[in-house]
């Protein structure tokens, strides 16, 4: 009996092994024409106003903000899976620990709604 | 595979994490160095799960994953506050506070 | 009149008997159709989004152009594979494959049909069928993030960068609104296995039962993808082209690639949450045997074909979003409606079987009255700002006709008291203030 | 008789807080002052109460007005005090000095920002937790007001002392400090062996006493060095002294009085109420290793002393000679040399009061403690000169002074169990007599001269402002062309006449503290276990007077 | 599939967790809906209102006689020394709240001024744009009025200080709450970070220094969570020892199981490292000092108070729960760590020049003598330890309110030079802080004696003799560190520029009587906490 997850192995590799190849064959199938301004960072005439991180800019608060409310909120929902999965066997006892769990996090939710952190300029 | 493999993959983990900790200067790479430690720990416990039998281990890991969500949220925004104030997240630069 | 639905993990158990030849051939025919797919998908929304237009859309190469994006891949391939000097090595050369792997994986979840038999093999016309199928289409499309992101980062260039940093928050930002209403779906359907849900479905489909998940599901699929009106990491006019600016030749064609298979993905994933998956529309499930054999393929790819449909109906008609539009739209719509709703659809669930009516209906008005009291606690949304700047009739500004002073507002009407009646208190509050100004 | 030793524990300190009130307050401070020496009157006439009616005799009780209230149950701990005759007399001399010290203080000029009443409320905290160390009857009190005695010392000395104060009070709370808290190792370790014997911790020193006699040798021995190292530095014998020279020659000099004179004394007395009675034989154990600290301190002191050429390091170096004799006679395990001991703790702190208060009223006179800085004194205050030699003369020891009769008893006691002690400890009689008159030589006899006593050398103006003093305003001084100074004022006669006369007093008539400590000395022998060597006990009131 | 049991709730017991757990969600909720005008009156009132109903509760439920329970299916033991913990917890919390709350030393407190509020107000107050997320809109008022209003606004938004402080600081207590009273490992590390993660933020939000008060937080954060690691991972290694992560399992196991025992004792040691961090036991100390010194100087107290309590109280339920039945194996190292601990504090106390830090590293050497009583797996080590802590708590949380008033041009002047003849400018303050070093120091008749006795007894009880003498020489070492201090008030010259102490406003005021009252009342009548503590069991 073949374990369910080998089908999703051989996907991987199959898709990982097209994947590799292409990248690999790319510069060997293409001409080559050297060109000094072709290895410089893309411009458009304008200088970007947020430098990359290397040439000593930074990144706007709004992302890690968003990364830090994504993670909060995804572990949030992979706890609700595992209910979803089981909410008959949990019956009205587990759908109160559930609001029970929610609440909080709506509450913060709220918080950070009311404080702007949701807010994109 | 034995499950002692499993454990001795996490143990590296771990100690790779902890070596880290203690070596690495810059602040957020020693807090990934912690993430990787609390993910050892996911390992560990999913194994003893497996090996005794029980779900308890797993359950156990979920509440990990919650506790690592928390702390990267906050790690990172204590990181960030600090960054913007001096604009380096190393921690050798972080240097007020002596013996 | 219908059938009785297979148990639960019938498809599992059906599809764990294949022997390993079998798996290969299944596994290379899902990935050569995904290709062709990718092909026909360019062709068919260039074609459609030209007919919008009043265009034709490609026709040149082969009957009704179909050729045109292999030729256009071919071209691609042939491209000079430019690598700026800026970039990091390894990272920039891994980011294509990391994005295009997730794509393809997540399709070995998606049921195409029900059991067939293949070279005397039953089996089903899906590659695996997992428990945790519905997670596994998540974490690829998770995954999937980490080659944009990096893509960006390895640019070693602000576009690029930005352009990662956009789309990452994007995905992030939609794909939690998509798993809340993936949730709805699974409450009813008791399980997380793909196969399972569609044959949850036999009796009705989720989109019937479950509406405001679909279409929390549907916008997020679009948001998810970067597709228009959502595609802002691409917004040319800002970014350029986003995270692959600096791509060329092949490794652009992985992006490429990547996301039109995304955006075929997560249709097939609607499509088999919401719309019965492989199972015939209804006036068709009436006709007896149409649900079996080979058939059902017709009906999965013609229901995906529809989502594809509307993926580029959206982009020949809407324009683009503005980001903190976009990201108002995920974070203060879809994320508490969903999450509102499934609540709602746990309590119902919950409720039904362990509750008289009445104990149903009191509890109902304790809800309501909760409800009630949590939206006078709800922040009250901001009014959409007028426009400040005076209104432009000529190449200069005017002032306003009304030349009326418009009342102080509440707040610092009372900022303006306060300190009109502190003056005692003020030279020491101003005196403190300045000190405070030393502050770091 | 309970409740009047509850109000002399109480009064003083009820003093000190009226006092330190109003020492906050600029124009309160001569009332403070006033106020403070009401109470230290109190006191005294308590005090006189009490030993009227102390009962002597066969048969007494070990301890007389007994009180014991609960207070921490859960360290089976009491607040028990009682007196015996020790204690009483150790309580009575404190009731005795402190209002005199405190006369002798009114006219001090005290360092700037320092107030009169601070320094009165101060007093009275110690002199309030002194009574309670010698009249607890309960370890666990014991140790608590031991340590908290510390307090008051420590601001006394860092405050009011001289220009190394800092140093001084640190390095005396720290030595005591570390003191009691390894004696609060034996502390616990008492404790901890009554909850293993008794069944439940107790702290009663009377039930501690029947139980820590029965534990064994070793036991005893380490519990016996616990109590040995606080009692030795808080003695101090020779090896742990190092701190009473500094601590007194940097406190103010009313401060001296009470520190050498009676908080020192906690030491020998603890040694007399706790390591006998407590660890007997451990102490017959280790008596020779004690008389030998003894000896040396003896011999040591009275070498150091001549060597000084600071009067206040001179005094407290003959308090370390004199200790060593209390210690000699504590451990000589006779009736006479115990007897004879406690009977020294109060002519000691008697001779060693007038010593610092002479020195004192000298010191405010020519500003400095420096002996070189002073000659012929005896010429310009020659009553200064005469209070001076009286002192002088009960510290040697002579025959009509006080301190005579207890030295006499300790060396004849010891001298019966510990002839080469004993010998050995005579020597420092000779030395006495030699650093005392040497010092009175130096500074009062022949023509006047000195920095201090004629000229505005640096000395003087260093030491002037030193002190503070401030002597431009004063005529009187200029008009006289042989002294800078005069001879006492008549309040300062006022403060030493009592001295002076119960340094005669008891020369002669040593009787009734005898009488008082008899029951107290006997039940301590026979505490201890130890009889005297020859035929039955001679009755102590029967010693040549 | 079998139908789940469920467990059975004993919400009398849980009370005083509720409240303050309910609370601080309340206060979340107030923080997101209340105007900002009069935010921090409202939310400070909430928060005293919580922990004194808490305590209320605490305090009825231990006088009541109610039996000790395991409830919420054994993940909270709620006996006599749970009860103990969360009273003291609590006791403590309300001066340290009185002290985060006080805005009469420095206008809006001392942390910094809610961004929001200021960003709004700034907002606000730029000439002619003026509308704000209240959708109010001003324009065409002319410029100077609203920069003039934007000036008010904006110092009354300074001078509100920040608000979120009290749900966080309710938070922390709750999570320290849990953690003293958790019977399995999973709770009590899901506590452990409840109470961290709070004090990390509260530890970056000083409104001077703002630097040194980030960096702490960054020392703190990376230090702790690092620490919380070994816990977990401790935790992970004894789940695999005993099949269970719940106290008394563990120790049933430990006393006969067929796995390698090799699991169990490489857990306890990560467990013990982990808990040890928390309580800042040398040599686990180092971000101690550092957190100590940046952090705002009240929360500095909470932190050293109520962390120290809680982390006590979970090691006490850890040894004498769990690992009891193991002492002999793992008492030895715990010898050597607790010897570490209390000469590191004391030493190192020696050299420092700040009042925080030196404070921290005493700190240090009084968990080394918590130690003592905690090894001493006795009743009597756990009443001593128990009053041991709340003695302690109360010295240091009064102790820091004086450091924050002692204020120079800069804000607070922790210098130790700084202090020089303070006695003189301030002898009420000075005598304060005087009696307070002679606790820290264990002089009779102060709470630190009576608590230093009652632990020292009960480790030599245990047959610790050893390591009581090294305690005591330690303490006698200590107390130079604290004797100098009073050197430096009394008896030296005050500089001619030194700082100031300013006159506390009534919640400091508060909380300082509060701490020398209890260090005094403890000195000389402890008997009620005493008898309290007494017959205190852990119920296993």
């Amino acid at each position: 009996m073949l374990d369910p997850y080998v089908p999703l192995v051989v996907m991987f590799a199959l898709a990982a092994a097209f994947g590799l190849f292409s990248v690999a064959v790319a510069p060997l199938v293409g001409p080559r024409r050297y060109n000094r301004a072709k290895l410089d960072s893309y411009e458009c005439g304008i200088e970007p106003s947020p430098q990359p991180i290397a040439g000593g800019g930074r990144i706007p608060v709004a992302y890690y903000l968003t990364a830090m409310m994504f993670i909060l909120f995804d572990v949030e929902i992979v706890f609700l899976y595992p209910y979803a999965v089981n909410i008959d066997a949990l019956g009205l006892y587990g759908l109160v620990v559930v609001l029970v769990f929610l609440a909080p996090i709506v509450l913060a939710y709220a918080y950070e709604w009311r404080r702007g952190g949701l807010d994109w300029s | 595979m034995s499950p002692t493999a499993y454990l001795l993959l996490s143990a590296l983990l771990f100690a790779i994490g902890a070596v880290g900790v203690l070596v690495r200067r810059n602040a957020i790479i020693v807090f990934m160095c912690v993430e990787l430690m609390l993910n050892a720990v996911n390992l560990t416990l999913v194994t003893f799960s497996r090996i005794n039998g029980s779900l308890d281990g797993q359950i156990m890991a979920f509440f990990v994953i919650v506790v690592a969500a928390a702390e990267v949220v906050v790690g990172l925004s204590i990181i960030m506050a600090i960054f913007r104030t001096r604009r380096t997240t190393s921690v050798d630069d972080a240097n007020l506070l002596k013996y | 009149m219908n059938p009785v639905p297979p148990p639960p993990g019938y498809y599992q158990t059906l599809i764990a008997d294949d022997p390993f030849w079998l798996t290969l051939i299944k596994v290379v025919i899902v990935f050569a159709a995904l290709m062709l797919v990718t092909l026909f998908m360019i062709w068919f929304e260039r074609r459609v989004v030209g007919r919008m237009q009043q265009r034709p859309g490609p026709n040149w190469n082969g009957p009704f152009g179909l050729l045109q994006s292999l030729a256009d891949g071919l071209k691609l391939a042939f491209k000079e594979d430019v690598l700026p000097a800026a970039r990091d090595r390894a990272v920039f050369f891994l980011a294509p494959v990391l994005s295009v792997v997730p794509a393809f994986v997540a399709w070995s979840v998606i049921p195409l049909g029900p059991e067939v038999s293949i070279f005397g093999e039953a089996t089903a016309l899906q590659l695996t069928d997992v428990p945790v199928g519905i997670l596994v289409v998540l974490a690829c499309s998770s995954v999937g993030v980490y080659g944009i992101v990096l893509a960006g980062w390895a640019s070693g260039s602000p576009y690029p960068l930005l352009g990662s940093l956009r789309s990452a928050a994007q995905v992030i930002s939609y794909e939690l609104a998509l798993g809340l209403s993936i949730i709805g779906v699974v409450l009813y359907a008791g399980s997380l296995s793909t196969a399972d849900i569609v044959s949850a479905q036999q009796t009705g489909w989720y989109i019937w039962l479950l509406p405001v998940s679909f279409l929390i599901f549907a916008v997020s699929m679009v948001g998810e993808t970067n597709r228009a009106p959502f595609d802002l990491p691409e917004a040319e006019s800002e970014l350029v082209g986003g995270f692959h600016t600096e791509y060329s030749s092949l490794k652009f064609a992985l992006f490429f690639l990547a996301e039109y298979v995304n955006m075929v993905t997560l249709s097939a994933v609607a499509t088999t949450l919401f719309l019965g998956g492989w199972m015939a529309p209804w006036p068709l499930s009436l006709i007896p045997g149409v649900n079996e054999g080979w058939l059902p393929l017709l009906w999965f790819f013609g229901k995906t074909l529809a989502f594809l449909f509307v993926y580029v109906w959206l982009r020949g008609t809407l324009p683009r979003q503005r980001y903190d539009q976009f990201m108002r739209l995920g974070w203060k719509l879809l994320i508490p409606v969903g999450l509102l709703w499934l609540v709602l659809v746990a309590a119902l669930r919950v409720l039904r079987t362990e509750l008289t009516t009445g104990q149903i209906l009191i509890a109902g008005g304790v809800a309501l009255v909760v409800l009630v009291g949590a939206a006078l606690l709800l922040p009250d949304q901001a009014p959409p700002e007028e426009d400040p700047e005076p209104p432009v009739v000529a190449d200069y500004p005017v002032p306003p006709l009304d030349l009326a002073v418009p009342p102080t507002p509440k707040r610092r009407r009372r900022a303006v008291t306060a300190a009109r009646e502190e003056p005692e208190q003020g030279g020491e509050t101003v005196t403190a203030g300045a000190s405070r100004e030393g502050d770091r | 008789m309970s409740a009047l030793l509850l109000a002399l524990l109480l009064v003083p300190l009820v003093g000190a807080a009226v006092c330190g009130v109003m020492a906050t307050r600029e124009h309160l401070d001569r009332a403070g002052k006033a106020v403070g020496l009401a109470f230290s009157a109190v006191s005294l006439v308590l005090v006189a109460i009490v030993w009227a009616q102390f009962r002597t005799g066969p048969g007494v009780p070990r301890f007389q007005g007994r009180l014991s209230v609960e207070w921490i149950p859960a360290f089976g701990t009491r607040f028990a005090l009682g007196l015996d005759g020790i204690a009483l007399t150790m309580i009575a001399l404190l009731a005795v000095l402190v209002p005199i010290v405190l006369g002798f203080g009114w006219a001090e000029k005290l360092p700037p920002g320092r107030t009169g009443a601070g320094f009165t409320a101060l007093m009275l905290a110690t002199q309030g937790v002194l009574v309670g160390v010698f009249a607890a009857t309960d370890v666990f009190l014991f140790y608590v007001l031991f340590e908290a005695m510390l307090v008051p010392m420590y601001f006394l000395i860092g405050r009011f002392g001289g220009p190394r104060r800092q140093y001084a009070a640190v390095k005396f709370f720290l030595y005591s400090f570390l003191g009691g808290l390894i004696m609060l190792a034996s502390v616990i370790g008492l404790y901890v062996a009554s909850d293993a014997r008794l069944g439940e911790g107790t702290f009663d020193w009377t039930a501690l006493q029947g139980m820590a006699a029965q534990l064994p040798l070793e036991t005893q021995i380490w519990l016996f060095l616990g109590f040995f190292a606080a009692f030795a530095i808080k003695a101090p014998l020779v090896p742990l002294h190092t701190w009473l020279p500094d601590a007194g020659a940097e406190a103010p000099v009313a401060g001296a009085v009470i520190l050498v004179g009676l908080l020192d004394k906690v030491g020998v007395f603890g040694f007399l109420r706790y390591s006998l009675p407590l660890f007997p034989a451990a102490s017959r154990e280790l008596a020779p290793l004690v008389l030998t600290l003894a000896v040396i301190g003896v011999l040591y002191g009275a070498l150091l002393a001549a060597a000084q050429t600071d009067m206040k390091r001179f005094v407290a170096y003959t308090s370390i000679a004199h200790f060593g004799y209390i210690a000699l006679g504590i451990f000589a395990f006779t009736s006479q040399s115990i007897a004879g001991a406690s009977l020294y703790m109060v002519n000691h702190g008697i001779a060693t009061a007038m010593l610092f208060l002479a020195v004192g009223l000298l010191i405010r006179r020519g500003g400095t403690a420096s002996m070189t800085e002073y000659g012929g004194v005896g010429r310009a205050a020659p009553l200064l000169a005469g209070m001076f030699l009286i002192a002088g003369l009960s510290t040697l020891s002579l025959p009509g002074t006080n301190s005579f009769v207890s030295e006499f008893l300790v060396l004849i006691g010891a001298f019966s169990t510990r002839p080469v002690f004993t010998v050995v400890a005579t020597v420092g009689i000779v030395f006495a007599a030699l650093y005392v008159l040497w010092v009175y030589q130096r500074v009062f006899t022949g023509p006047l001269r000195g920095a201090a006593v004629v000229g505005d050398g640096p000395g003087a103006a260093s030491a002037a402002t030193m002190s503070g003093t401030d002597d431009t305003g004063d005529g009187s001084w200029a008009r006289r062309t042989t002294a800078r100074f005069g001879d006492l004022t008549r309040g300062e006669v006022a403060v030493m006449a009592p001295l002076v006369a119960l340094v005669l007093v008891l020369g002669f008539f040593p009787g009734p503290v005898l009488e008082v400590l008899e029951p107290a000395v006997s039940a301590t022998m026979a505490e201890v276990g130890a009889t005297d060597p020859v035929g039955p006990p001679t009755p102590i009131n029967g010693v040549p007077r | 599939m079998t139908a789940p049991t469920f467990p059975s709730i004993d919400y009398a017991a849980l009370a005083p967790v509720l409240v303050v757990f309910g609370a601080a969600c309340l206060a979340v909720l107030f923080e997101a809906v209340l105007p900002l005008r009069g935010r921090s009156r409202v939310q400070l009132g909430l928060t005293l209102v919580a922990v004194v109903a808490a305590l209320v509760a605490v305090v009825a439920r231990a006088t009541s006689g109610a039996p000790a329970v395991s409830t919420l299916a054994e993940a909270l033991a709620v006996d006599g020394p749970a009860l103990f913990l969360w009273g003291t917890l609590l006791a403590l919390a309300l001066p340290s709240v009185l002290l985060m709350a006080d805005r009469s030393v420095e206008p809006g407190g001392a942390f910094v001024a809610d961004p929001v509020a200021l960003a709004e107000v700034e907002a606000e107050s730029r000439v002619g744009v003026g509308a704000s997320r209240g959708g109010s809109r001003s324009a065409g008022t002319s410029g100077g009025s609203a920069g003039g209003g934007g000036r008010g606004a904006r110092d009354a938004a300074r001078a509100e200080g920040h608000t979120e402080i009290y749900p966080l600081l309710l938070f922390a207590l709750g999570g320290m709450m849990v953690f003293c009273a958790a019977d399995d490992l999973l709770t009590m590390f899901v506590a452990l970070e409840v109470l961290s993660i709070p004090l990390y933020l509260l530890c970056g939000l000083a409104r001077r220094r703002r630097l040194m008060s980030q960096e702490s937080a960054v020392k703190y954060f990376l230090l702790g969570a690092f620490s919380s690691a070994f816990f977990l991972y401790g935790l992970a290694l004894l789940y695999g020892y005993a099949d269970s992560v719940k106290l008394s399992d563990i120790s049933l196991a430990a006393a006969g199981s067929l796995r390698p025992d090799s699991l169990l004792f490489a857990g306890i040691a990560l467990v013990v490292v982990g808990l040890m961090f928390k309580a800042s036991v040398g040599p686990f100390h180092t971000w101690t000092p550092d957190v100590y010194q940046g952090a705002p100087t009240s929360v500095t107290a909470f932190m050293a108070a109520c962390t120290k309590v809680a982390a006590f109280g979970a090691i006490l339920r850890v040894f004498t729960v769990a690992f009891g039945s193991t002492v002999w194996e793992w008492r030895g190292v715990l010898w050597v760590v607790a010897i570490i601990s209390m000469v590191v504090g004391a030493v190192l106390g020696l050299t420092q020049t700040d009042v925080k830090r030196m404070i921290a590293y005493s700190s240090v050497a009084h968990a080394g003598f918590l130690l003592l009583g905690a090894m001493a797996i006795t009743p009597a080590g756990l009443s001593a330890t128990l009053f041991y802590l709340l003695a302690y708590g109360f010295t240091t949380v009064a102790l820091f309110g004086l450091v924050s008033l002692v204020r120079g041009p800069e804000g607070e002047a922790t210098h130790l030079s700084a202090w020089a003849g303070l006695a003189k400018r301030a002898p009420v303050a000075a005598a304060a802080v005087t009696f307070l070093m002679l606790a820290l120091a264990g002089i009779p008749l102060t709470s630190g004696f009576t608590a230093k006795f009652a632990v020292f007894s009960a480790a030599l009880a245990d047959g610790m003799t050893p390591l009581v003498i090294v305690a005591l020489v330690v303490s006698a070492v200590a107390a130079f560190f604290y004797l100098r201090l009073i050197v430096l008030m009394y008896f030296s010259e005050p500089a001619a520029d030194g700082p100031t102490v300013s006159v506390p406003g009534p919640f400091t005021t508060v909380a300082i009587t509060l701490g020398v009252v209890v260090t005094l009342l403890l000195g000389v009548v402890p008997t009620a906490v005493l008898g309290w503590v007494e017959g205190l069991s852990f119920l296993t």
